[in-house]
């Protein structure tokens, strides 16, 4: 009868499902006790390709305006001239809108060295919207010009090696063929 | 004064009883007068019970007062269904308006 | 003394609650001031050695009466709104009225001869009543039954018949 | 209490005092003691219940206020009474303002009652049971003010929801209730404890079948007396923001989070007194103050194992709809209450001195299910093969 | 006995007093700042369309009237109960619990009848009065 | 304050009598069961509605116009926000158009990447959609453990394209980024522990009687009313339709694996009500956890990505895609004309018809069951908003 | 049944109204004249042979550069598993189609969307209002010239960039 | 009357005002108040694996009872106005997070004609957190910045004159 029926299931499933929270008493808690009573830093832990807040090592920037363009929604400001007489390229500004940003990931595919690249840095907050525009050039400063082979200025090299390396997580494009 | 004897609770008796008379007179609005007749019988209750216990009767009076009690629960059980028909059929409350179910 | 401090807040209590059911405009105010008289009442069968009643008296009333009342309230809020503005019994004929029956009342109160014993130590009553009900007053014990049974139909029916049709 | 009372004034503290007087000032100091001690009971189980639910969520809870954030609801309550008082325009603002304080009296006034030890309790009324079934009216009449006078949809949809259920479970509740009385002959509370024992086939819960499913149907119903899931609707998160107390902030909304924590340790404590044996210990000791330390242990632990089961049905159950709500008060609990009232009557005629070997049979019966308990528990333990983690403190 | 109800009365006082004191400490420490827009009630972040005071579902109603009824008996059993132990000790047990049964059965047909008159649904079709 | 639309006809009838009057509730847009920003207009007779008008736009962020703007490879973050519970069907079908205006083939490990992401994002967007269910019916638990399960697969996708919940995964002509070493390896793992997991949630809560009770029969909706309102997805396949766009109009790499397509049977109350909804995404799980573990175990080598043109464009033309999202088919239609900025986007999804068929569903229920039917149609703002 | 026989079908019962070509696509495009949209959807519907019982998709393209707004209704037959597209030009100036809300629920909405967002004008549905925008919007955005207003409410709808020294 | 910011600065009033400050840093509830993307990360910050309720930061469902609302997604106009009310509706002291880059200038939606850039355009905001979505530990880190600026303030204490306004 349906009546008794339904006490019945009312009753063993109700024992099941407490049956399941009790199991977790036992349990060990998911959570990370973030930010101070953990073992390694959540940024260690995250994968080298995570998309946290932008960062831009200026020791290899050519300043070829590739990641400005790319951006969807003009967060990049990069001011670039060639100086005329030593036909080098000075960078004068370099500016990231991090709150504006989506963090897409766009402008570092096209950057030739890696030298724009997303860290798995999260902590930005802050108590005003100035704060968050990350302004990367103070003075004006020399780009960075490839040159053939391996980097040889022992300063460069480990930071070039890095972005190039930051570059490999991206896929190569081939023919589907 | 100090002793607290039948004359007090008589007199709370009565002076709630008075409330309730005067609730019932002057409201027009039905609920109100439910509400003044639980006054009342409140008044009377506490009567029986003072009664009963500085007149000595043993549980009568309290008994008593149980079935007042019950009644009352009937009484507001009934009372309040018949004002809400009242109030539906006439859509309001109004105790005099229940003249034109005279008419 | 404390004893005599307690029965007057109480008793102030319940006659200002019941006032305040009498005067206010406003129903929900009624119902609301008449839990304080229920409430009072309540004390004051406490304070008569009835603790059982004082109990029933507070689930009953409070608990069932007065809840059913403000449902009946809250069901309709035009009864919140209506102005009583031309009463069937005008405030001043009114207050004659009760006046002259209160004179009355307390009259008869203060010159009649109450035969009174002196009240004993209060006792629990539970178990008395309980007696009571099984043995001298069966009948209206299992009558009471009927009754309730018969409001209940009664009420239910004159709902449902009000709201159906 | 008035024998400790009796022994305190004849102690000559308050000598040359109108005895009465005397007698006010030690009741006046107990309910302070016994205020202080319902809010620490309040505020404690507020932070148990989130540690509790917590991990069954595997999460861990409140854990950085204080140590392992032991007083978390001191900040939180302090907290509170530093918010802004906002009484809506709207709303009917001395309604709106007494209704707490109308919940919080109803509240307080069942703690009168409860026995925390042989002689630790405020007023041994005879009436006890009842007086606390009583004062729930109150509660109700709060909840239905606060409701009606906040003048916002989803609180007086709250408020009626809330007084409906309240009033609804009052029914099984009270049988069940009398199943017991049948059992003691008496409402009040001691004298329930004291006809019971300290051993658990002494417990009532274990005396008979009847009164096996007369506990059910009690702790059920006064789970929905107090609101708990899985009968919380009237303040449903999902259905109706906050229910009746949607508008109240601060020192207010305190209020009402005091009632229903601390309802939640009279739900335990009720269970405990009638159906587990209440403050009962085993004789080990003469010593009285020993003795009443351990029965106040034991009745605190029993009320917390209730508590602690509430909590863990809040974990664990989703909510019911109230039309569900309703049918299960009228169509199930109340005709079964009724049933078992019949029976329980026929089995004390029968066995008027209690049958010792029916109460062997449900403590063992009580056991089996608790051992078939562990062993679904194991199961799902070893299906999911989790990291265990066994210490209570994460 | 009076002393112990006593004693409630002396909690309850307390207990309000103490709410006082909570609502003076209140008083002094929390920020007073009434704007217009705050004082508006709230309804899920849109202004509120109309008052909720107005005319209310029946079907809460109808519990309570059924539970009014059935508390009374409650209360009407509570005292035959305590009775009930004595009767039975006494010998009297049958007779008690005869006329309790009587009592109670004869509620119990309220009960039914309730449940069979469908006043205990609530799913009910809209349009469909109660 | 703007008024909507509704407010407008919303003037209180005077009740006559005791009739109730009908109360006029605002459930949301701020409304703790409303997920996200919707909003309904509950006309309430006590506890039963008579009618529940949904409200829309409360999250309407232009997103086609700005496929206008930015252009088609700059659109693809966007497709994130479309239905941000599971970006990664959003990805793809933004993807697939732009390929099928282009004729642009995708090399085969990338299909299997995207499939693989897709899966995965699946599951997460159903635990999200299961859990919430229960939490609005009222457990709290089930929610939090689904929340548990999906850091895990966050964790996941995490390591795969570097975001949680907005991947930007795919590119046109293929995926971004490459599958990562060791990343089989830690997929197969969390498929081994999640599967018994499944299980143990349905114990907890799906058979649970006090939730079978709340979720069977209620709202049932026949599959002639389900097609004629346009559901999709686990809603049309709880009203008992066995249509799949994976299995019915292949796209991707979809054929080559093997995998039911659940539907509501009415187990718990009739075929198509509140529960059989819920449990076809239950069961979808299972499903994808059979695809990942098909996909993971055959994945060819190769390119993930084929060469396409920074500026990317398409032959004149429109192309209308549909993809199998976690909320039903999605389409994607483009219209180019030839430069590099579409002419038109528009995507048509799941949520906005299931947003639709409320107001149909909702009568005569209770409001609590308003809550049930949200859920279990698991509405997503943005889908319906864009 | 393939796109070639539903459109045959469509020209046999609406003649000229029915473009004579068709584009094949995924989803073969069939242009109908606006007049006659109604009309063929109800054809598609109600013939068991097409039976398309769901209307997929509905989408307004604002073609400046010929001065005209195309409307596509992608229809789908879940008992057939066929689909089909009608495309129907309309001028910029004044579109105006006749409703297709009766045949399906669902074009309701659709074409309230349509209409919020595009100023398509849809003849006979019944509740043409505002879908996605707020009531007082001015505009439908998708237009092409459409420009964006200064504020709202008195929020502007325009932000300095911080990237601006 | 109240004593905020009244009493002169002396150590015993910095101590209690230390005090106060730690208990409304302590328990901090915000608003279930999610709106796009952001809220998902939200709620996954509520969740197990970050777990607000560590710092004793819960979940709460009107604006009347919480301290914080934490702004988690893209604000659209027509939200805009909602959520204005929905803050003012909440009881001092009251804080505001702005999560993620919609909230902070509109993000990636300022190129939309429907969303307001930005929610300080409408409530006043103590703390932005950066990311498309913020991650949880981000959010948790904005929360913990906050304690930060809570701590800071003065309650009892008169603020220094150079701080008045
Ligand atoms: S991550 Fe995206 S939004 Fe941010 S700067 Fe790079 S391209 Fe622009
Ligand atoms: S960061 Fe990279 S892309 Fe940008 S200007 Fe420098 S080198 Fe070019
Ligand atoms: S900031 Fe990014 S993730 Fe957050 S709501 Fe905006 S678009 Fe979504």
């Amino acid at each position: 009868m349906g009546y008794f029926q339904n006490i019945k299931d009312t009753i063993t499933t109700i024992f099941e499902g407490m049956a399941i929270t009790a199991s977790h008493f036992v349990r060990k808690p998911y959570t990370v006790q973030y930010p101070d009573r953990i073992d390694i830093r959540i940024q260690d832990t995250l994968p080298f390709r995570y998309r946290g807040l932008l960062d831009v090592d200026l020791e290899i920037c050519t300043g070829c305006l590739a990641c400005e363009r790319a951006c969807p929604i003009d967060c990049i400001v990069i001011d670039a001239d060639k100086n005329k007489k030593t036909k080098e390229m000075v960078l004068k500004r370099f500016d990231i809108d991090l709150a504006k940003c989506m963090y897409c990931g766009l402008c570092s595919e096209p950057c030739p060295t890696g030298s724009i690249h997303h860290t798995p840095e999260f902590e930005g907050a802050d108590y005003s919207l100035e704060s968050l525009v990350r302004r990367y050039v103070k003075a004006p400063i020399p780009a960075y010009k490839p040159i053939k082979g391996p980097e040889t200025d022992p300063e460069v090299a480990p930071i070039l090696s890095r972005g190039l390396k930051y570059l490999d997580e991206f896929a190569t494009p081939g023919d589907s063929k | 004064m100090l002793d607290i004897g039948l004359h007090h609770f008589l007199t709370v008796s009565v002076l709630v009883f008075i409330a309730g008379l005067f609730t019932v007179l002057t409201r027009r609005n039905a609920i109100g007068v439910l509400m003044g007749v639980e006054l009342i019988l409140n008044s009377a209750n506490i009567n029986y019970i003072a009664f009963s216990r500085f007149g000595g009767s043993g549980y009568d009076g309290q008994i008593f007062t149980i079935f007042a009690i019950m009644l009352a629960a009937a009484e507001a059980a009934i009372g309040l269904a018949i004002v809400l028909g009242i109030y539906r059929k006439f859509e309001t409350i109004d105790v005099e308006a229940t003249d034109t179910l005279r008419g | 003394m404390v004893y005599a401090a307690l029965f007057y807040l109480i008793a102030g209590l319940t006659v200002g609650c019941a006032l305040g059911v009498a005067l206010s405009r406003n129903v929900v105010y009624s119902a609301f001031a008449l839990m304080g008289t229920l409430l009072g009442t309540a004390g004051m069968y406490a304070f008569l050695a009835a603790d059982f009643l004082a109990v029933v008296q507070i689930l009953v009333y409070v608990g069932g009466i007065l809840v059913l009342t403000l449902f009946a309230i809250m069901l309709t809020h035009q009864i919140a709104d209506v102005e009583v503005s031309n009463r069937s019994v005008g405030r001043l004929p009114a207050m004659l009225i009760v006046g002259v029956v209160g004179v009355g009342m307390f009259t008869a109160m203060f010159r009649a001869p109450w035969k009174m014993v002196e009240p004993g130590e209060p006792l629990p009553t539970t178990y008395g009543i309980g007696e009571s009900f099984l043995g001298p007053y069966l009948l209206p014990f299992e009558l009471a039954s009927i009754v309730l049974l018969t409001a209940l139909v009664g009420a239910i029916v004159l709902s449902r018949k009000e709201i159906r049709d | 209490m008035r024998k400790f009372a009796d022994s305190l004034l004849n102690g000559g503290i308050f000598d040359g005092m109108p005895i009465e007087l005397g007698y006010v000032l030690v009741v006046a100091f107990f309910a302070f003691v016994l205020l202080n001690f319902i809010m620490l009971v309040a505020g404690v189980t507020s932070w148990l219940e989130r540690r509790v639910w917590g991990r069954i969520q595997s999460r861990i809870g409140p854990n950085r206020v204080g140590p392992q954030g032991t007083i978390q609801w001191l900040a939180d309550g302090l907290k509170n009474i530093m918010k802004e008082d906002i009484i809506p325009e709207e709303a009917d603002a001395p309604l709106f303002k007494i209704a707490p304080y109308l919940a919080m009296m109803g509240f307080f006034a069942t703690f009168a009652v409860i026995p925390f030890g042989d002689g630790l309790v405020v007023a041994d009324l005879d009436v006890g049971l009842l007086y606390i079934t009583a004062v729930t009216a109150l509660v109700v009449v709060g909840v239905l003010m606060a409701g009606w006078a906040s003048n916002n949809k989803w609180a007086l949809l709250g408020g009626i929801r809330s007084a409906a259920q309240i009033i609804s479970y009052e029914i099984p509740a009270g049988l069940g209730v009398i199943t017991v009385v049948l059992f003691t002959g008496s409402l009040s509370m001691q004298s329930i404890i004291r006809a019971q024992g300290w051993e658990p086939w002494n417990w009532f819960m274990f005396d008979n079948p009847f009164l096996f499913v007369a506990f059910f149907l009690f702790f059920v119903s006064a789970l929905a007396e107090g609101n708990r899931t899985p009968f919380d609707l009237p303040e449903a998160e999902s259905e109706l923001v906050a229910g009746a107390f949607t508008e109240y902030s601060g020192l207010r909304n305190l209020l009402f989070f005091l009632v229903e924590w601390g309802n939640l340790y009279v739900i335990g404590a009720l269970c405990a007194t009638m159906f587990l044996g209440g403050w009962q210990i085993p004789p080990v000791t003469e010593n009285p103050f020993l003795l009443g330390l351990l029965q106040f242990i034991t009745f605190f632990a029993k009320s917390y194992f209730i508590v602690f089961v509430a909590m863990w049905i809040r974990g664990t159950l989703p909510r019911v709809r109230v039309d569900q709500l309703m049918t299960l008060c009228w169509k199930y609990l109340t005709p079964i209450a009724f049933v078992n009232l019949l029976g329980a009557m026929i089995w004390f005629i029968v066995f008027p001195h209690g049958f010792l070997p029916m109460r062997i049979a449900m403590v063992l019966i009580g056991g089996g299910i608790f051992l078939y308990f562990l062993s679904r528990v194991m199961f799902h333990l070893r299906r999911a093969k989790p990291e265990m983690h066994l210490s209570p403190l994460a | 006995m009076n002393f112990d109800l006593a004693n409630v009365l002396v909690f309850l006082l307390l207990g309000a007093i103490t709410a006082g004191l909570m609502l003076g400490l209140g008083y002094l420490l929390r920020p007073d700042n009434p704007e217009r827009r705050k004082l508006t009630t709230y309804e899920c972040g849109e202004p509120p369309s109309g008052s909720a005071w107005i005319n209310f579902n029946i079907r809460f109603y109808l519990i309570a009237l059924i539970f009014v009824i059935f508390d009374v008996e409650v209360a009407f059993v509570y005292p035959v109960a305590t009775a009930f132990r004595q009767f039975v000790l006494d010998g009297n047990g049958l007779v008690a619990f005869l006329e309790l049964f009587v009592f109670i059965t004869i509620l119990f047909v309220g009960l039914i009848y309730v449940w069979v008159k469908r006043d205990l649904e609530w799913l009910k079709k809209v349009g469909e009065p109660g | 304050m703007s008024t909507t639309s509704i407010e407008i006809g919303l003037e209180r009838e005077t009740p006559a009598g005791l009739e109730t009057e009908e109360m006029t509730l605002n459930m949301g847009p701020q409304h703790p069961s409303t997920h996200g920003v919707l909003r309904f207009v509950v006309k309430a007779d006590g506890e039963i509605m008579r009618r529940a008008i949904p409200d829309i736009g409360y999250l309407h962020r232009s997103i086609e116009k700005i496929s206008e703007k930015v252009g088609y490879h700059g659109f693809m973050p966007y497709t994130d926000r479309v239905d941000y519970v599971s970006a990664m069907q959003c990805n793809q079908g933004w993807a697939i158009a732009c390929e099928s205006l282009a004729g642009i083939e995708v090399p085969r490990r990338g299909e299997y990447c995207r499939v693989i992401a897709c899966e995965f994002g699946r599951i997460a967007s159903h635990l999200i959609s299961v859990g919430a269910t229960a939490m609005d019916i009222g457990a709290f638990t089930p929610f939090t453990h689904a929340l548990r399960e999906r850091e895990k697969i966050n964790d996941i996708l995490e390591e795969l394209c570097g975001a949680r919940l907005t991947f930007n995964y795919m590119r046109i002509g293929g995926c971004a980024w490459d599958i990562p070493p060791g990343f089989i390896k830690r997929a197969t793992a969390f498929l081994d522990a999640f599967e018994p997991l499944i299980d143990e949630y349905n114990e907890l809560i799906s058979f649970n009687k006090i939730y079978t009770e709340r979720m069977g029969n209620v709202a049932p909706v026949s599959a002639e009313l389900a097609i004629a309102w346009n559901l999709v997805g686990p809603n049309l396949r709880g009203s008992g339709v066995k249509y799949d766009v994976r299995k019915d109009e292949p796209y991707s790499v979809y054929p080559e694996f093997d995998f039911d397509v659940p539907v509501g049977e009415g187990k718990m109350g009739e075929v198509g009500d509140c529960w059989d909804r819920y449990m076809v995404r239950m069961d979808e799980m299972k499903e994808s956890c059979k695809i990942l573990r098909q996909a993971l175990g055959g994945l060819p080598e190769g390119p993930v990505v084929a060469k396409v043109a920074r500026t990317f464009k398409p032959p004149v033309g429109e192309a209308y895609v549909r993809v199998e999202g976690s909320r039903g088919d999605m389409g994607w239609f483009v219209v180019s004309d030839g430069t590099a900025f579409p002419v038109r986007t528009h995507i048509r999804t799941g949520s906005y018809s299931a947003m639709a068929i409320v107001e149909v569903l909702s009568q005569g229920l209770m409001i609590a069951d308003l809550i049930a039917v949200i859920a279990s149609l698991d509405i997503v703002a943005p889908e319906v908003d864009r | 049944m393939d796109a070639a026989e539903i459109h045959r079908r469509l020209r046999d019962k609406l003649g000229n109204s029915v473009l004579p070509e068709i584009k094949e696509n995924e989803w073969p495009v069939i242009g109908v004249l606006p007049a006659a949209i109604a009309e063929s959807c109800r054809l598609l519907r109600d013939d068991p042979e097409t039976a398309f019982d769901c209307l997929s998709n509905l989408t307004a393209v604002d073609r400046k550069t010929d001065d005209l707004i195309d409307v596509y209704y992608h229809l789908y037959s879940y008992g057939h598993r066929h689909k089909v597209n009608l495309k129907v030009s309309c001028p910029r100036l004044d579109p105006a189609l006749p409703t297709v809300s009766t045949i399906w629920p669902i074009g309701d909405w659709l074409e309230r969307e349509a209409f919020d967002l595009m100023g398509v004008n849809f003849i006979g549905h019944g509740d043409l209002r505002r879908l996605l925008m707020p009531e007082d919007w001015v505009g439908h955005p998708l237009r092409k010239d459409f420009v964006e207003p200064e504020e709202y409410h008195g929020i502007s709808t325009r932000r300095e960039s911080l990237l601006k020294l | 009357m109240s004593l905020i910011n009244t009493l002169p600065e002396t150590v015993v009033t910095s101590k209690v005002d230390d005090v106060l400050n730690w208990t409304r840093k302590s328990s901090v509830w915000y608003m279930l108040f999610g709106l796009a993307c952001c809220a998902i990360e939200m709620m996954q910050t509520g969740g197990p694996r970050s777990d607000l309720d560590r710092f004793g930061a819960v979940p709460r469902a009107t604006p009347r009872v919480s301290d914080l609302i934490i702004v988690s997604g893209t604000l659209t106009l027509k939200m805009a106005l909602r959520t204005k009310l929905l803050y003012e509706q909440m009881p001092d002291p009251k804080y505001a997070i702005s999560m993620g880059s919609c909230a902070n200038c509109g993000g990636l939606f300022q190129l939309a004609y429907s969303v307001c850039d930005g929610v300080d355009k409408v409530i006043p905001v103590d703390v932005y957190v950066p990311g498309c979505p913020p991650r949880p530990e981000a959010l948790t880190e904005g929360l913990l910045k906050l304690q930060d600026k809570i701590q800071q303030e003065r309650w009892l204490v008169r603020a220094p004159e150079s701080a008045a306004v």
